[in-house]
């Protein structure tokens, strides 16, 4: 049977908090079950690393991701190679494994708009800030690819439990349903808006229950068991793209936890209690997923610490190449804005150059 | 070429016809685009044509149809989104403003957004509240969009196609006080009129009027009018509001050394103010008299009892002119 | 039992078609009953006189409700004096329940706007022309009723079915779920929104469904039986004043149809069959309550007659009262923009009005 | 009167608890401005002081927030609901120039809609995309609201008084490159700064600045620097943009003869083309050179690496000005 369907209010898990199995892993080999592993473990280290960079000034605002990498990583592990990603803002972890270079998200977050400048081949959207916006521009290219008759691609889209309360979240999800587009509605319930607990955005007992408006499967999954999300999201995936029966969207929320704050510009605090922390981190997905690869002899210490230290390796030269990409030129502002760039751009372009030169930078940079 | 004898949303259908048949990617799609043919009937006839996958009527969401439309441009396919009203944009403001304006900068390129937004647009055909909008300067305020306005049933057509295979988003707003008010000589086969170039509909050598949509109309008639008086008016029909065509109505004004601009849309913010900047950044050593504004006022748009009176008129349209020229 | 804890799917039914009694009567006393009755009658005349003034050049677009008098008059009546209604642009037969003479109606489809000038102890809010913005004006007001601690108010919401699919709709009913607001969210299922049929608006099984997104009850009911509305709708305004207990909104989809045109402005037979037509014509609201009326002795040819010459005259009377009013003051464009009319404004009101003192009101006026 | 020492944020603060002291039906609602006092902290500890009644967070939703603050409008409160950014009150834009601006002409004054709705405002702070909007000039286009940009402790607190005492709506921007970036004296007890004033921050005889919000001390910078060229700059500080108060720029105007504008808003469509029309319809023939626009460019807001190259610069305002002097 699917994990579609069913209650929404049942948690699909597959590994208990203790990485003991609770449900029928899925069918992945043992390199992927250690790659998945090693994504959970660079996405951690990324982040901690991403916090310090930011702390000594030497990136903007960043937004953790702690805690979700269960559900990044099993999510994204979950898709085929030609299926498209519309992250939020928190989606780093996820995006490396759809292949998006380090680099190009600390580039993002340097203040650089090349870090989001993908590879032609890398179906990964644009980061999306205005909250559920990113919902309708998946909707739509997975509306674009039924219509183009492209039949092998699902479209999943990332949100939060905040973004469930937005306007574009009603509508993207409702013409999904209309026009049974290929998607995959993910939403990262991660109990908080900033700080707007969870029963503060809807009276809806969960957030799977919501698709029910839109006529398609909602289904709640253990969001911090890896092996879970994989499996409801390749089992959505693969309704998505069911070449036999119709072509139906899911709306898959994944419980789970921020360990830290909603940026770096935010202070948690002030609006939850360190219990509740430490029971969610009682819950922590990397743990969950050694144990169980332990256990099962996939891994051991060995291979750990090569993990650790291949990570480290990785996130540290990571952070040397986007430190050495110099600042953008400041004409990079205007060349982007239209295919051609129109007559009054130019000009203010040339009268900015100009001054420019006659004064020099310093004159613009503010410490 | 041959040609047909069009009304303007004629014009705005056979466009839409003319390029759907040459592009599989193009796509129409809104409310009631589809066997209704549109609430103006722009879309007629195609939903037979092209059937339910390119005329497509979408539920009751226009933040839902602009932003599929996003995903679908960037996916490949060029979506001509209909809004029913321009006055119902404004649900889309958001994806159209923070999202279709800035995909191609935010993503350097990677992503692209050629979609075309048109919207019925204007007063003056005793609609109920929010039917008569004309709101051109927030779309003209937010950079990576453009902006196009026509006034007849031969720009029309080309200015639309040339929209559609803009490779950039494109506002189409149609004047719907001259959707049906006139006809005019449209090639059938396909042409293009080039966006953000104006148009000289007559010419003057004494004030230099810049106006657009439906107001080319009456300013036209208030220059022959005036002309009769012996004012020599040079109309000047901006056809893009964004970008301008600066180079245009910097040469009528050195010509002229006067001018007014004519607009239905408020005053205070307005592109009148925009179009008076240019001016006197560029020829105010040329400049004789301040820039007449000839707009609509600063106030809701009325309901129909008193919209004639809201909508510059053709009096007004002279009294303004003859006010810079007498200056 | 409240008919509003029932499977969203079931139908609440009073009536059959043939005025039949299948359901549970409401305790309204005869001359209730019977002013319902009048009130369908009266809003039934008024559409057809309004569509005719419409047609002769004498009132401009114009929405007929023909069909729906079963919803507005069984809704409106279940109100108390203090409720509060939010109408979207359809509701003239509810508002002269709620004490909206019929004049201003007129006015206001004549483009007068003192047609929205209400009286001040009419708690009826402008017409909304933008589909669904008013749902949250009636979130809003409920809350702050809740919030000024006014316990003894309902606040009642109209939208269609094509409403739905707005954000705002989305966006209102989760507010009031989650703050519990003294709401009636009634939806008029008319099964067209202009051109589009309901399944094209979603693939919720019903429109009742979607309260399950936002916590509260969800109940459908046949719009077209008086009664059945009647009772719904009462039950779903009891509970918003609900003094013992939790104060929750509730979200009524009544099935009914449009007999006629969207607007003056549309033609139906290009989208629709004659057949659907003739099919729901069978459930028409007003013989169905008319023979029950008959049926149990209430009322017989004589008080029918006398109801056709009273609706007549009263439609009559208010549309000679709305044509007698003179168009109005241009100034008045400018006077009720601000509480205080700024200075620009005044420059350009006077400056407007000079030109109409030299030019004349010809000037301006198109044919 | 006693006064505190504030920075702009803190003024805000003071002003929202000031007068919801003294005026029960005063609430302010939106994301996180309960117990998390606000991500900017400009609602700090109202919420203990006043409860979840008075301060209100609200699920994630702009037109939500916007929309039940009207109907809260209408029924008799006072909200001041938040936009935690400026750059995301767009999903809110329907509700604010539909109905917000239209419920008291619409109903010929049955219902007024007297909410004011903040949002920190502008760039200058690092901040990712979409946090540094300065669109004023879409609200200062729509008839029936107010728009009102501080740029000083005092005023913070002054304006904002005014602006929720005012009957109608109040579009309430708050420059937060200047949130803390000093401090001014501020009475502690209530005291209101009128809307729709202008504040003379200088003055001078040779050229007319005319700014408002964060742009005013780098203009004030440029103008001491200038005077040591000696080129002596008068600087006025709008503080409302809409309405404008026009009798102040043309007094100032007429005085000098010259004008820069300064706003980090885009050039097209924006706020100093519309002063520039003013100023010609009024003064035209005091004017002795273009009226100079230093503002932002026409392009989306860049991420912050280049973010100090899109802003108006001491360096950029003093090259306008000189342009406008030396012209
Ligand atoms: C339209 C919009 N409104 C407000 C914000 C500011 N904001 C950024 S993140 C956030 C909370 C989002 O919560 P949630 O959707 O649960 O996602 P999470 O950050 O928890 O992953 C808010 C209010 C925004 N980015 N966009
Ligand atoms: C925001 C918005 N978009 C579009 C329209 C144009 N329009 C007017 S009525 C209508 C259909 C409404 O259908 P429904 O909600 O089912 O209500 P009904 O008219 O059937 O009662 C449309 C699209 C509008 N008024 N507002
Ligand atoms: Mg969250
Ligand atoms: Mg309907």
């Amino acid at each position: 049977m699917s994990t579609l369907q069913r209650d929404p209010e049942e948690q699909v898990q597959v590994l208990d908090e203790n990485g003991g199995v609770v449900g029928e892993v899925p069918d992945l080999g043992d390199d992927e079950l250690v790659e998945m592993y090693r994504a959970m473990r660079l996405a951690r280290h990324f982040d901690k690393r991403a916090v310090s960079l930011q702390r000594q000034g030497r990136m903007g605002t960043y937004p953790p991701l702690s805690g979700q990498e269960g559900a990044q990583i099993g999510s994204t592990m979950a898709l085929d190679d030609d299926d498209w990603m519309f992250p939020s803002y928190r989606e780093h972890g996820g995006a490396v494994v759809r292949g998006v270079p380090l680099t190009q998200t600390l580039l993002y977050w340097m203040g650089h708009e090349d870090g989001n400048k993908m590879t032609p081949d890398t179906n990964v959207f644009p980061v999306a800030v205005p909250i559920s916006t990113q919902i309708l521009h998946a909707t739509g290219a997975a509306w674009a690819s039924k219509l183009k008759g492209d039949d092998e691609k699902a479209f999943i889209c990332y949100f939060g439990d905040g973004g469930t309360s937005e306007g574009d979240f009603h509508e993207g999800l409702n013409f999904a349903g209309v026009f049974d587009t290929p998607n995959v509605f993910f939403c990262n319930n991660n109990q908080w808006a900033i700080s707007v607990p969870r029963e503060r955005q809807t009276a809806s007992k969960t957030i799977a229950h919501k698709a029910v408006a839109y006529g398609f499967d909602g289904v709640q999954v253990d969001g911090m068991d890896p092996l879970a999300v994989y499996k409801v999201t390749r089992d959505a995936v693969e309704k998505a793209k069911n070449p036999g029966d119709r072509r139906r969207p899911t709306l898959i929320e994944a419980v789970q936890y921020r360990f830290g704050a909603h940026t770096t510009a935010d202070d948690p605090t002030v609006y939850r209690d360190d219990d509740e922390v430490e029971k969610w981190k009682a819950k922590d997905p990397i743990p969950r997923l050694e144990k169980f690869l332990r256990e099962t002899g996939r891994l051991d210490d060995e291979s750990v610490d090569a993990v650790t230290q291949s990570v480290e390796e990785q996130v540290a030269d990571a952070i040397d190449e986007a430190e050495s990409v110099p600042r953008p030129e400041p004409s990079e502002m205007f060349e982007s804005v239209y295919a051609e760039m129109p007559d009054h751009l130019r000009e203010q372009m040339e009268d900015f150059e100009q001054l420019r030169e006659q004064v020099g930078d310093e004159a613009f940079l503010r410490e | 070429m041959s040609t047909q004898n069009l009304t303007l949303v004629q014009a705005v259908r056979d466009g839409l016809y003319t390029e759907m048949k040459q592009d599989d990617d193009v796509l129409v799609m809104g409310e009631d685009v589809g066997k209704n043919g549109g609430v103006f009937r722009a879309t007629e006839g195609l939903y037979n044509e092209f059937g339910d996958d390119r005329v497509i009527d979408t539920p009751l969401a226009e933040s839902g149809i602009v932003g599929t439309a996003i995903g679908m441009a960037a996916y490949g396919l060029k979506p001509v989104p209909e809004m029913q009203f321009s006055g119902f944009m404004y649900p889309a403001f958001d994806q159209i403003v923070s999202h279709a304006a800035r995909l191609r900068n935010r993503s350097r390129g990677r992503f692209t957004c050629p979609l075309v937004v048109r919207a019925p647009y204007g007063g003056g055909i005793r609609a109920p509240e929010h039917h008569s909008e004309s709101k051109e300067a927030f779309y003209a305020h937010e950079a990576g969009l453009k902006v196009v306005i026509p006034s007849t049933p031969y720009d029309t057509k080309g200015l639309l196609i040339s929209a559609i295979r803009d490779p950039d988003p494109v506002i189409f707003l149609e004047p719907k006080l001259i959707y049906r008010a006139f006809r005019g000589e449209v090639p059938e086969e396909d042409y293009t009129v080039p966006l953000g170039e104006a148009a000289v509909r007559r010419e003057g050598t004494d004030i230099s009027v810049f106006t657009y949509g439906a107001m080319s109309r009456p300013t036209q008639e208030a220059a022959e009018n005036l002309s009769e008086e012996g004012i020599d008016v040079e109309v000047v029909d901006l056809r893009t509001v964004s970008p301008l065509d600066e180079a245009a109505i910097v040469e009528s004004f050195k010509k002229t050394g006067r001018a007014a601009v004519v607009h239905e849309a408020p005053r205070k913010g307005g592109l009148a103010g925009e179009i008076t900047a240019v001016i006197q950044e560029e020829a105010l050593l040329y400049q004789e008299a301040p820039v007449e504004r000839i707009t609509g006022f600063d106030v809701p748009f009325p309901l129909y009892a008193l919209e004639d009176y809201y909508l510059p008129s053709v009096a007004r349209i002279e009294e303004g002119i003859r006010n810079a020229v007498e200056f």
